[in-house]
């Protein structure tokens, strides 16, 4: 759920923060900027006789800068270059090892299926795929909330009887090495 | 309207008219809940509400037609009521049942009159008891194709069959002469079951050559009923209007008259509450006969929003709050003229196909007596997951030729250009500029009229929306 | 108008009212030629026009003030007039002369007329003799420092001394006790002399706590002269106007119609031709004085378009052209509130220093009764050579209030951004939710006294447009 | 003097062709520009004799900095290339090489001072800085055209009594060695 908080206003205020000014305009122009930019560099290096050593990128406060090593005498191959335009969702609280389980729906999350009945899952829990991890209420209709993959795990997000949206992270779940598997 | 009404209400709606809802919402001092899907993160009426609810991926089915999903966000935010728009859920008798039973409002008809006037055989009978005029055909839902032969045979061809639970320019065939009808029904029927999951149909007679007028009428729940004049929406392409105007060109002062006292004896039959909209097709010896009653908003409400000076969303609003109109039938003057066109990302060369992309450049036209009602911004990524309509752009003049000179200037100076974007501006200047319509001559086959001279026209004047 | 007007128009101006004059060029039908200077290549009148011609570097005075670069322009393309918009060349009787001379038509008063109103002793002087309430003062220019004395102790203080060739708020001093008087008149002529090349002053009485109203006339070459009612433009900073709004809010009827026909009563004194502007100031009883005459379009004149439904600047082409006027007095009804918001590129926070820049981001409002004059789009750079004038937002409702949260729906929605850009948005919306300007108390003093309440209020109610 | 004819439309024929549509972006999109700047960058690179270190592109507050690694010691040293904001003027009809005589003003351009009097300057002829080198007439009033800097006559672009605008090229003037000069 997002509340207009989080938004940037075009007020004197915040507009006279450079950065809150320049992410107001990331909504729309910075990502087709980047993406003509990261083109154009990718020509130029592959038109110059050399790979790059240096490249950095300044986009308002943000930069992003990726230097090579100094090639070894002798040694001259081409070094790959990856840049990625779009920055990973930032309301995920985990990093990326883990993997979530999403709202299917708006509604309301249970950790169990009954007041009185233990939760589905506890912290530390080895998860099979398709396992119950909690119920989901959406008007007065009951649907079981399951993991799509396996894993541990690591952190119930979202308390029980809290309302949650679409595609909102649940449980946070850590994968579990080969021999460890349930 | 010194009572406060809502505190919050939810748009349970995507693109323009969303936006347009917030709008209203946001006038009258009411916080406003938007719901998107996956696809809409970035949208306008996202970025304008003061609340957002996440409700489901990106097909519709499983977000604005999501009605679990829809009722809860409601709940979650504390939204009072909420606004279906038009499309999507704005028509289901159920989904306005469920919220009345969740305590919620919903910004529209009861949910008994919907569901009567949505069944469009029923709509007919209804209306034929009120007294307003409906075309000779059938009585209910029809039996056999024997009887709709011999129907056919009474009313005369050419005749259309129509499935009850259709609308919108879906799920109706002309039918021209008597050795077509048997199949036609067969077809029809399958088609019906198939998407509308009723296969009953209804039988008409068919006008050819006949121009599209509506009726917009405004009612408290104390039984008032007003009339906000009329739109002519006979430019359409496939039953899909793209050009409208307020007041209806080339009409007599009488046919104009007769037609708003039909529809307000046609809502007050039923009990209407809400903003809704009397379809007529008119003659080209003007007979008007009543088509269908669309039971919201229309797309095309901006025209008659600058004829009369009427917010008619603010006044959808008050009245779902259970207030009485401010005003009478005679407190609303009809000045000028309004011209609506529909700008579609959609490439005129490849039939219309739909053209999505992002909007590299989109600068809407301005100035004097132009509104732009659009959910699109520069970096807006048109998807193809919903309707093309990325902008309506209304212009208002003194007079018709006036406001259509203006319509072309402002289409003129209208700036979309994105990787795979098309848009029908251009062709919308090529309508404006027909003899036909400049000189109001103009029916529903006009737009089929111009692409292929040679073609029979088969245009069925009746629209989506 | 059936008759062709011109074919060829060249608009001699820049930013939005370049593009405002080109519109309405546009919808007649008559080729647009732009002029801009180096600053201006890229400007949205340039891509809107159908030819344009480079005429200078930045600076106004060698491009949008050089004569014969307009004129050679204008030859060049065929022109058969040129429309000044506001500023710049507008109100310069010269280059009236010079176009008249070279067989050119001059879209603005006769050259004499504009002479005649321009120097503003004179006015004041034959608006008096046409029976035109003129507050207390010289009859003519002022000989010595004595005599302005003799004459502040007839009218009582506190009284302006005012530059005979000034106007727009500058070359004006309030002066409000005698002691002050003759280092004022001193200054204030030196002042004079370097700014207007005239040093001669005349002296009126000061009213504090002052509304502005202004009547706006359309006459035609045949001596019709009708009024389009009346705008209050009391929301000023420094001289500036920032609000606008048609009728005059909190201004009893006879106030209103007696200024009416004082506008056309002196209209038709100077035998005026075209657009003007006769600006008033109202005391808190209602008194009102004329102050001054604009020979010309006014920034604000779109409040005016909207509640009457005339295109002021069609109307100026047409009357350039010998047209009659099309309508009367009678025909002249006004609907409803029109309230405009001028945006700068200017930082509330720096003392409204101008603060241009690239417009990265850059989405005007729409929706219903709302209209945006600019000539900005996303990728123009404001530049620091011109007014920061960003874009003019206009909204029309049935009463005030709406008007007015309307105004702030769409000042919300305004998306202005860019590295080193700042707008005056919020400072509007601060404004418009200012109790006294909620009850329509306000006066010139509303802004300064806001700003710093402390601080006594030495508004002076003249703006430049 | 620029016309609506040289401007893209948005109209289905010319938004059909990938190409137009994409110039119509660029009207005001910084992608395009970037696109521009990028190819310009390549193009110098190439050009020149030897491959650049550093690039440095800035746009607003955005800027990319690419930087090659030092050439082997005995090879050529680095070649500096500054990249400026403002692209040049492309409707040159000559290279960079030459400078131009630029009309001050609107008006109508005169080679000669009157339809009898020789011209002011002719193809080939050497000129110096201040010399006259043709009228321009502007409402009547004859103003002396001079040349700002000396060159060799290489082109009269306008022809005579041709109306121009204003910082149009009327004349092409090339360089003269020092030795040559006049």
């Amino acid at each position: 759920m997002r509340t207009d908080d989080e938004r940037p206003q075009n007020s004197p205020e915040t507009a006279g923060a450079g950065t809150t000014d320049a992410e107001a305009a990331d909504a729309s122009g910075t990502g087709a900027l980047l993406d003509a930019v990261c083109r154009g560099l990718a020509q130029l290096a592959r038109s110059a006789p050399e790979p790059p050593r240096r490249i950095r990128l300044q986009d308002g406060q943000a930069s992003v800068e990726i230097e090579w090593p100094d090639p070894l005498p002798g040694v001259a191959g081409p070094v790959p270059v990856v840049v990625t335009g779009d920055a990973e969702q930032p309301d995920e609280p985990m990093n990326d090892l883990h993997s979530f389980v999403r709202a299917p729906m708006v509604g309301t999350f249970y950790h169990a299926s009954s007041p009185d009945a233990p939760p589905f899952v506890r912290v530390g829990d080895l998860i099979e795929p398709g396992q119950p991890v909690g119920v989901l209420e959406a008007m007065k209709m009951m649907n079981t909330v399951t993991a799509e993959v396996g894993g541990r795990v690591v952190e119930l997000i979202v308390s029980n009887a809290q309302p949650v949206e679409f595609d909102q992270s649940l449980i946070a779940l850590a994968p579990v090495p080969v021999d460890q598997e349930v | 309207m010194v009572v406060p009404l809502f505190s919050t209400i939810l748009v349970a709606n995507r693109g323009e008219i969303a936006l347009r809802v917030a709008r209203a919402c946001r006038e009258l001092g009411i916080r406003v809940v938007a719901v998107y899907s996956s696809a809409d993160r970035d949208s306008a009426v996202v970025r304008f509400a003061d609340e957002s609810v996440h409700i489901g991926p990106a097909p519709s089915k499983d977000s604005y037609l999501n009605i679990p999903s829809i009722v809860e966000a409601a709940r979650q935010t504390g939204a009072q009521a909420i606004h279906p728009g038009y499309g999507f859920l704005s028509e289901d008798p159920d989904f306005a049942e469920i919220c009345e039973a969740d305590g919620i409002v919903f910004i529209g008809p009861p949910a008994a009159v919907m569901q009567q006037l949505g069944d469009k055989a029923e709509a007919r009978r209804v209306m034929g008891e009120a007294g307003l005029p409906v075309l000779p055909g059938s009585t209910g839902a029809l039996s056999s194709a024997a009887e709709a032969q011999d129907l056919a045979e009474q009313t005369g061809y050419p005749v259309i069959l129509k499935a009850v639970s259709g609308g919108g320019g879906r799920g109706m065939t002309v039918v021209r002469e008597p050795a077509a009808l048997r199949s036609a029904f067969n077809e029809t029927r399958a088609h019906a079951r198939a998407v509308f999951g009723d296969d009953r149909l209804y039988l008409e007679r068919y006008v050819d050559d006949a121009r599209h007028v509506e009726v917009q009428v405004l009612c408290d729940r104390s039984g008032s009923v007003v009339h906000l004049g009329e739109r002519d929406c006979s430019v359409q392409r496939r039953h899909q209007k793209l050009v409208e105007e307020s007041p209806a060109p080339n009409l007599p002062a009488r046919v104009r008259e007769a037609m708003w006292d039909a529809a307000v004896r046609g809502a007050r039959a039923v009990g209407y509450v809400g903003a809704g909209t009397f379809e007529f097709v008119v003659t080209q010896d003007h007979e008007f006969y009543l088509m269908e009653i669309n039971c919201r908003l229309q797309v095309e409400h901006p025209v008659t929003e600058l004829v009369t000076g009427i917010d008619i969303v603010r006044e959808q609003i008050s009245i779902a709050a259970g207030e009485p109109l401010s005003f009478t039938q005679s407190d609303v003057r009809c000045h000028g003229v309004a011209l609506e066109c529909r700008v579609n990302a959609e490439d005129p060369a490849r039939d219309f196909a739909p053209a999505p992309g992002e909007l590299v450049e989109f600068v809407p036209p301005g100035g004097p007596f132009v509104r732009v009602d659009t959910h699109a911004y520069p970096g807006w990524r048109v998807g193809p997951h919903y309707d093309s309509l990325l902008a309506k752009t209304v212009t208002w003049a003194p007079d018709r030729s006036q406001a259509i000179t203006r319509m072309d200037r402002a289409l003129s100076e209208f700036k979309v250009a994105g990787p795979g974007v098309r848009t029908t501006l251009d062709f919308l200047r090529q309508t404006l500029a027909h003899p036909l319509f400049l000189t109001a001559q103009h029916t529903t086959g006009l737009v089929a009229a111009s692409a292929a001279p040679d073609t029979p026209q088969q245009e069925v004047p009746e629209p989506t929306r």
